[in-house]
């Protein structure tokens, strides 16, 4: 059967390595790809990075163009490194936009080295920054800002004692966990139930009634947004009251929109900062300019991106022109974003302030209850 | 004629395996088509019931050129196939095996189911057991048994005696004059030539792809070409 | 050259390989690397899957494993990936090879979910045992590629290292596809329990080969791990498996050039795409389903196809004949089976049968269908385990023995339907008889083109014996039946056996083709071989047996001359029928 | 929480999950292939669900026979690209030509509604709690009650097994067996479809759902017995019973709070791999699966 469609499509087969990766390189602008992963598990978060930086990106400083091109990064650190190979290779990448998941950082280090090429990224992964590599800039509040700003809520406000943790299996989940389990160690305080789940588990009560069991006064969660969800659900649905901190996860627009406001009512939550809560007339600027363009309401993640891709254009306004250029400018420069003030403490950490989002039960919107800011 | 073979070829890829065969098989007759392993008598049965397409020639059934008609059709329009090596459904009931073969309503569908449990009372002793758990001779008589249950007017029996004990042949065989005689005719390719021309009016002779000789059974049982070619005398 | 694919492929990779070091990027280097490691990967694979024909879903996992021992040698210990080689090889072999007692005889998708169950215990490890493996982060900063101390540098050298691996893997794969033990899979896939009876070692195959994807995966890892220069648990999981299936199956599932083949174009299409910007992944699975629906077979397959349809190769010429080795003969009783009962759920199958057979006679089984013939002959040959009872051969007992090991003593069948290699030739249908017990992986690395040849020599005389030299070239799936007959039993005589177990030798065959066999197993008993026959068919056997035995619902019912059989009132009521009376 | 509300979860997920490895058992049956793409569809049938409720204010109940058809359409697309053209093949070109639909939905998925969790609608208006899972629990026992009766005890059932069994014959005796082969891949869509619908309700949905349920299936499939329907639906509410019932052991059995650590959610899924693994050992064939299918 089709003997010649076959023929011709093995022609086409044996061809076409021939054919790949065309390049051609042009100089008088500056290059800044945007690596995320759109597809697979961390695709709202990367959709996210992706509008923010890409808003960004819409407005260069006088003077200065923009070539960029979005390219998907998978969940895996394979399809991450060639994605960067692939924008290294199209032209002099000035910065790379790089994705959140921890494990594709860990992967794109030595070649963003070896390349020389800052990578501006909003990963909370506390390794990342860990292995004194001079390219890593990270815009997001690590680990050990974000979880000490949701324990010290805890403990301050909701004068909790005896913690249930739920965490994903991931390293989101994990690399979490372990922190608040330090911090919380700090405070004398030891967890009465710890559980870590896997994306995939559904049925979440039996956790939630051991936790209950055990005799927690709290949940301290660091799941992703729809687990989050799951867990706001089944706790509603047991009508049990305990105090719930969260995780960023929870205050993704994509998370509450899958919650009855009434289900999110009391609970709180760490977030780098809350732009749908409109704090400043610049933040509420920026929501509706996010949502003119892409017809969604923006997450801490998206402003995290937006501001540190504005921080890279803030360089390039002051003359920073080159890869090399920008690494120096990230790593001494100190610059306001919406969010936050950032500057590197000499590893790559950015972002030393965490925020403290609360629902009252009536809006998917929340407020901000506490600003964090880690002294150095 | 209610089947009529005109020059038919058939070959698999490079192979012929028919070599212009015509046969004809007369309503309410039976035909016994005899000839060697690898003769083409399956090929013949296949490509009767639709399962083959000859390469040339034509087919017609009742009137009507089915050559180009898919065997599912072949088969609602009255022509009944019990294959070599029984092949019955393993995993359906004796009951589901004969039922699933019927297109007629519910009443009939019962009436018949009933009408093979007399034929073959072997078969109603434990309709609801599965077929993979018959002995080959059981196999066999559930074979036939679907075969027939759509009232067929021609029956194609592909070697009902392969594997099948002298007695169980002698069961099988036994049943085809009765078969006849309720009005469907038959064609029956077998190995076993003098006892397929004892149950057949009419018997035809294959031999590498090409029909070779035709004649009353009697004829052909008396004909000493064929008693030194099948039955070794 | 017969083959002319493998010339071709290796043509256009040499060019491609050449333009991509002259003129690619980095990224176009690191692309085809990391396409290196998955061709090793599925080369690995192809053992396994289209070789032994078991459907694995552990390679992607025993790859993880190769990947975090060379990973977390790097990152806690500073051992280069040289160094780490063994381990990174050795682990996953040691975990096939633990994993391998309870899992390997399990059947088609029992066996795919048992592997594939273990991988998800080792997914689980990997993410929970976080003090060893980092967790789900995994292990970051582990360095480049080293060989003896040097680094290799990511780019040409890396590729050429990665390549060179894949040359030399997929050398040692061709020897252990090709030859005798590519000649012995192919029995083996075709059915397991005829591979068994011509004296194959099938659970040794199939160990071996699960062992050498196991090998290839681990080396794959190594090499993964030193080029991504991370390790976390996305290496062990499920994607890695089903990328591994898709280039099986997409490249070819049983070539060596398809493993290579589509790993390149399995790791290379998603790239293609990536102009297409949010719709690539949409335009990958719309021209993967394209490619498997038009090339079913697979590219390589497809490729063959339509080259040797352009090019039509002669096929090789026969080699010259070798006299058959000549058994010993031996007196005293050869069979001797004492009370054998074998139940299958409640039906006893077999019950309390006994019986001696002496070297050169011939002794005739018959009874009705169903009544446990062929379940002695599969006792007899180690197919089944008998509940109670004793078999001994030639003095020895046998009850216990695996199947290869009954046919290698001297014990040959038939099978009911004629179960030869249908794409084989005859003659290598026979010839990997003569040799069975030489298949296996390791001896195939040595290499087995001189034993091969012998074999094939003693095949040509044995097809010369069985009246069937003129077909010995011919695929054994386009002999009519009666040949292929006379070829089976060829293939039996091949083990040069002191006793053969025909099961129903005569059906489908005309009146000239059955004196044609009588006169030949005639010979043979004269020549000092015992027979044991199964058959329906009287005429067949009445004059050919010196004496019968008649079994009914697994008991013996009566035994004696054909004469005294004939006539015995409980053979005509169970058996023969009134009618033959 | 209770026996009684344990097992009511674990029934209500454990239905949802039948339905799945139903639909891929049907196939399985229909075409000795694997349909790669049964998981997808489970997700496709979950954003059917979204889709249809964003235009109509249905509740799920009504919205379940759209989603059904919509699915079954897509099926009958599946057979006619996926299946027929290879009809004829080995098995593992179905493995892959189903691999490829999968990766075409989930992406289309993305494109189509974005990478977030949505939910679908509850099966009766009020929102949660065990009502809801009653529904579901009597929703899908309803359809594999139907399911069965229509396969064991009508001719369309015995003809779509026939069909199963052996396409030549099935032909031989009338039986259209192509469209006996889209017919069944059209119901064993819409039964993902009406998981797609139960599950996103409960669950939520997101394009990447389908990996995770097709590896549920299969697992469901293969140790109740490689094509047995009652061993489907066996290894279905086996699989729930450890993902629910194992984890809430400790509360059931006071004593066991010592170990405790024995029943967090990764030991469950560890619990479980491990009994299967001693199944397959101790039976070779799965649960329900017949050790031999041919007599000497």
């Amino acid at each position: 059967m089709h003997t010649a469609l076959r023929a011709a499509l093995l022609a086409t087969l044996a061809a076409a390595p021939l054919a790949a990766v065309p390049c051609l390189a042009r100089a008088a602008e500056l290059d800044i790809p945007v690596l995320v992963p759109i597809t697979g598990f961390l695709a709202v978060e990367g959709a996210s990075q992706r509008n923010g930086a890409v808003l960004a990106l819409r407005k260069p400083p006088a003077g200065i163009t923009i070539k960029s091109s979005v390219i998907d990064t998978g969940t895996s650190p394979e399809v991450a490194v060639n994605a960067l190979e692939r924008a290294l290779s199209d032209g002099a990448v000035a910065a790379a936009v790089a994705p959140m998941l921890g494990t594709q950082m860990l992967a794109l280090l030595p070649v963003a080295e070896e390349n020389k090429v800052p990578l501006i990224t909003i990963s909370g992964t506390a390794a990342i920054t860990q292995k004194h590599n001079p390219y890593i800039f990270r815009f997001f509040p690590g680990d050990d800002v974000a979880k000490a700003a949701q324990v010290r809520y805890a403990i301050d406000h909701f004068k909790i004692a005896h913690p249930a943790i739920l965490y994903q299996t991931t390293a989101y989940g994990q690399s979490g966990h372990a922190e608040i389990l330090a911090r919380l160690k700090e405070a004398a305080i030891t967890p009465v139930y710890e559980d870590g789940l896997d994306v995939a588990v559904k049925d979440l009560a039996p956790s939630l009634a051991k936790a209950r069991a055990a005799g927690a006064d709290s949940l301290l969660l660091q799941l992703h947004g729809g687990p989050t969800a799951l867990l706001m659900k089944a706790v509603a649905a047991s009508g049990w009251k305990v105090a719930i901190i969260a995780g960023s996860g929870l205050t993704q627009p994509a998370t509450t929109a899958l919650l009855e406001p009434g289900e999110l009512a009391g609970a709180c939550a760490e977030t780098s900062a809350s732009p749908e809560s409109r704090e400043t007339p610049a933040m509420a600027a920026f929501v509706d300019a996010y949502r003119a363009a892409f017809d969604a309401t923006p997450d801490g993640f998206a402003l995290a991106q937006y501001d540190a891709t504005n921080m890279v254009l803030a360089a390039a306004a002051q003359g920073a022109r080159t890869a090399a250029d920008i690494t120096k400018a990230l790593a001494t420069m100190q610059y306001d974003g919406l969010a936050m003030r950032y500057r590197s403490d000499g590893t790559g950490n950015m972002a030393h302030s965490a925020v403290i989002v609360c629902y009252d039960g009536a809006s998917r919107v929340p407020r901000v209850a506490w600003h964090f800011d880690k002294t150095p | 004629m209610l089947l009529e073979i005109e020059n038919c070829f058939v070959s698999y890829g490079q192979i012929a395996a028919l070599r212009g065969v015509s046969l004809g098989v007369p309503a309410g007759g039976a035909v016994a088509l005899l000839g060697a392993n690898g003769a083409g008598k399956s090929t013949l049965m296949r490509t009767i019931i639709g399962l083959l397409r000859p390469r040339a020639g034509r087919i017609r059934f009742a009137g009507t050129d089915i050559t180009a008609l898919p065997a599912a059709s072949r088969a609602r329009l009255g022509l009944g196939y019990c294959p070599e090596g029984r092949r019955v459904f393993p995993g359906l009931s004796i009951r589901d095996n004969l039922l699933v073969a019927c297109w007629a309503g519910r009443a009939e569908r019962a009436r018949r189911l009933e009408q093979m449990f007399t034929l073959f009372p072997a078969l109603g002793e434990r309709p609801g057991a599965n077929a993979w758990q018959l002995s080959g001779g059981q196999q066999q008589m559930l074979a036939i048994g679907r075969s027939l249950m759509n009232a067929p007017r021609l029956l194609l029996l592909d070697e009902p005696s392969l594997g099948l004990s002298p007695r169980l042949t002698e069961e099988v065989l036994g049943r085809i004059p009765q078969i006849v005689a309720s009005g469907t005719a038959v064609l029956l390719a077998e190995q076993n030539a003098a006892r397929a021309l004892s149950v057949c009016g009419h018997g035809s002779v294959l031999r590498l792809g090409e029909l070779v000789l035709a004649g009353p059974a009697a004829e052909l049982a008396a004909s000493p070409d064929i008693r030194r070619a099948f039955l070794g005398g | 050259m017969r083959r002319p694919l493998p010339l071709l492929l290796l043509a256009i990779g040499a060019i491609y390989g050449a333009w991509a070091i002259a003129h690619g990027s980095p990224y176009t280097l690191r692309v085809l690397s990391v396409a290196g490691i998955y061709a090793l990967l599925a080369l690995g694979y192809l053992m396994i899957f289209g070789q032994a024909g078991a459907l694995a879903l552990s390679s992607g996992t025993f790859m993880g494993i190769g990947a975090y021992a060379a990973g977390i040698a790097a990152a806690r210990y500073g051992i280069g990936f040289d160094l780490a080689l063994p381990l990174a090889v050795g682990l996953p072999v040691l975990l096939a090879a633990l994993v391998a007692i309870p899992v390997l005889r399990l059947q088609t998708h029992y066996f795919a979910l048992a592997t594939l169950i273990i991988s998800q215990i080792a997914l689980l490890v990997a993410t929970e045992w976080v003090g060893l493996t980092g967790g789900a982060n995994g292990i970051g900063g582990i360095g480049g590629l080293t060989l003896a101390g040097f680094p290799i540098r990511a780019g040409w050298q890396s590729l050429a290292l990665v390549w060179s691996a894949v040359a030399v893997g997929g050398w040692l794969a061709a020897r252990m596809t090709g030859g005798l033990a590519g000649a012995g899979f192919a029995v083996m896939r075709a059915d397991g329990a005829t591979a068994r009876a011509i004296g194959l070692d099938t659970d040794a195959l199939r160990f071996a080969a699960f062992l050498a994807s196991a090998a290839y995966g681990g080396f794959a890892g190594a090499l993964y791990v030193h080029t991504i220069r991370v390790v976390s648990p996305d290496v062990l999981g499920f994607p890695v498996m089903v990328t591994c299936l898709t280039i099986a199956v997409v490249g070819g599932r049983r070539r060596v050039a398809g493993a290579i083949g589509g790993a390149v174009l399995v790791t290379l299409l998603p790239e293609w795409f990536r102009a297409l910007r949010d719709y690539y992944l949409l335009a990958y699975g719309a021209i993967l389903l394209a490619v498997i629906v038009l090339l079913p077979e697979g590219i390589t397959e497809a490729a063959e196809t339509l080259l040797a349809r352009l090019l039509r190769p002669a096929p090789a010429p026969l080699p010259p004949a070798l006299p058959v080795p000549p058994i010993a003969v031996t007196r005293g009783p050869l069979l001797e089976i004492d009370a054998l009962t074998r139940s299958f759920g409640g039906l006893r199958a077999l019950d309390d049968v006994s019986l001696r057979l002496a070297p050169g006679e011939v002794l005739g089984l018959i009874g009705p269908n169903g009544s446990g013939k062929t379940t002695l002959l599969n006792c007899v040959t180690g197919l089944y385990r008998p509940d109670a009872g004793r078999i001994r051969f030639l003095g020895a007992d046998i009850t216990r023995l695996p199947t290869h090991a009954i046919a290698r003593a001297g014990l040959a069948r038939t099978f009911q339907t004629v179960s030869l290699v249908a794409e084989m030739s005859a003659l290598d249908n026979v010839a990997i008889a003569v040799e069975a017990a030489s298949v296996g992986l390791l001896r195939a690395l040595g290499g087995t083109g001189p034993q091969f040849t012998r074999a094939r020599g003693i095949a040509r005389t044995l097809l010369e014996a069985a009246g069937a030299a003129e077909v010995a070239q011919l695929p054994a799936g386009s002999l009519a039946y009666g040949i292929r007959r006379r070829v089976e039993i060829a293939r039996a005589l091949a083990l040069r056996p002191r006793l053969l177990l025909l099961d129903e030798p005569a059906a489908g065959l005309n009146e000239t083709e059955q004196a044609d066999l009588a006169a030949r197993l005639r010979d043979l008993a004269q020549g000092g071989l015992a027979l044991l026959v199964i058959e329906h068919n009287m005429p067949f056997l009445l004059p050919l047996a010196d004496r019968m035995i008649c079994l009914d619902h697994g008991r013996v019912i009566a035994s004696g001359s054909p004469a005294e059989i004939q006539s015995d009132p409980l053979v005509i009521e169970a058996y023969l029928g009134r009618g033959a009376a | 929480m209770d026996l009684g509300q344990i097992v009511f979860n674990l029934l209500a997920l454990g239905a949802a999950y039948a339905l799945v490895a139903l639909g891929f058992v049907l196939i399985l049956n229909a075409t000795g292939a694997v349909n790669f793409a049964q998981g997808d569809l489970v997700m496709a049938g979950g954003f059917a669900a979204v889709s249809f409720a964003s235009m109509l204010d249905w509740p799920g109940v009504l919205l379940l026979p759209l989603v059904m058809a919509g699915l079954a359409l897509v099926g009958v697309a599946v057979a006619l690209v996926a299946y027929l053209p290879l009809r004829r093949r080995p098995p593992e070109s179905v493995f892959i030509s189903t691999i490829a639909v999968g990766i075409i939905a989930q992406n289309a998925a993305t494109l189509g509604f974005g990478a977030q969790a949505r939910a679908a609608p509850p099966l009766l208006p009020g929102g949660d709690g065990p009502g809801q899972k009653l529904a579901i629990i009597l929703v899908a026992a309803a359809l594999i009650g139907a399911l069965y009766v229509m396969f064991m005890h009508t001719q369309t059932g015995r003809r779509l097994r026939a069909t199963a069994q052996d396409r030549d014959i099935a032909a031989a005796i009338g039986i259209r067996v192509d469209a006996m082969v889209i017919a069944t891949f059209a119901v064993a869509a819409s039964l993902a479809g009406a998981a797609g619908l139960l599950l996103a309700n409960l669950f939520f949905v997101t394009p990447v759902d389908g990996a995770n349920y097709i590896l549920k299936a299969y697992i469901a499939v293969t140790i109740g017995g490689w094509g047995s329907i009652a061993g489907a639906v066996t290894g279905a509410l086996l699989i729930a019973l450890f993902e629910v019932l194992w984890p809430a052991l400790p509360l059931l059995l006071p004593g066991l709070d010592a170990i405790s650590g024995a029943f967090s959610q990764t030991m469950s899924t560890i619990a479980l791999d491990i009994v299967i693994l001693l199944l397959l050992m101790l039976r070779p064939q799965g649960l329900f699966g017949q050790a031999a299918r041919s007599r000497a």
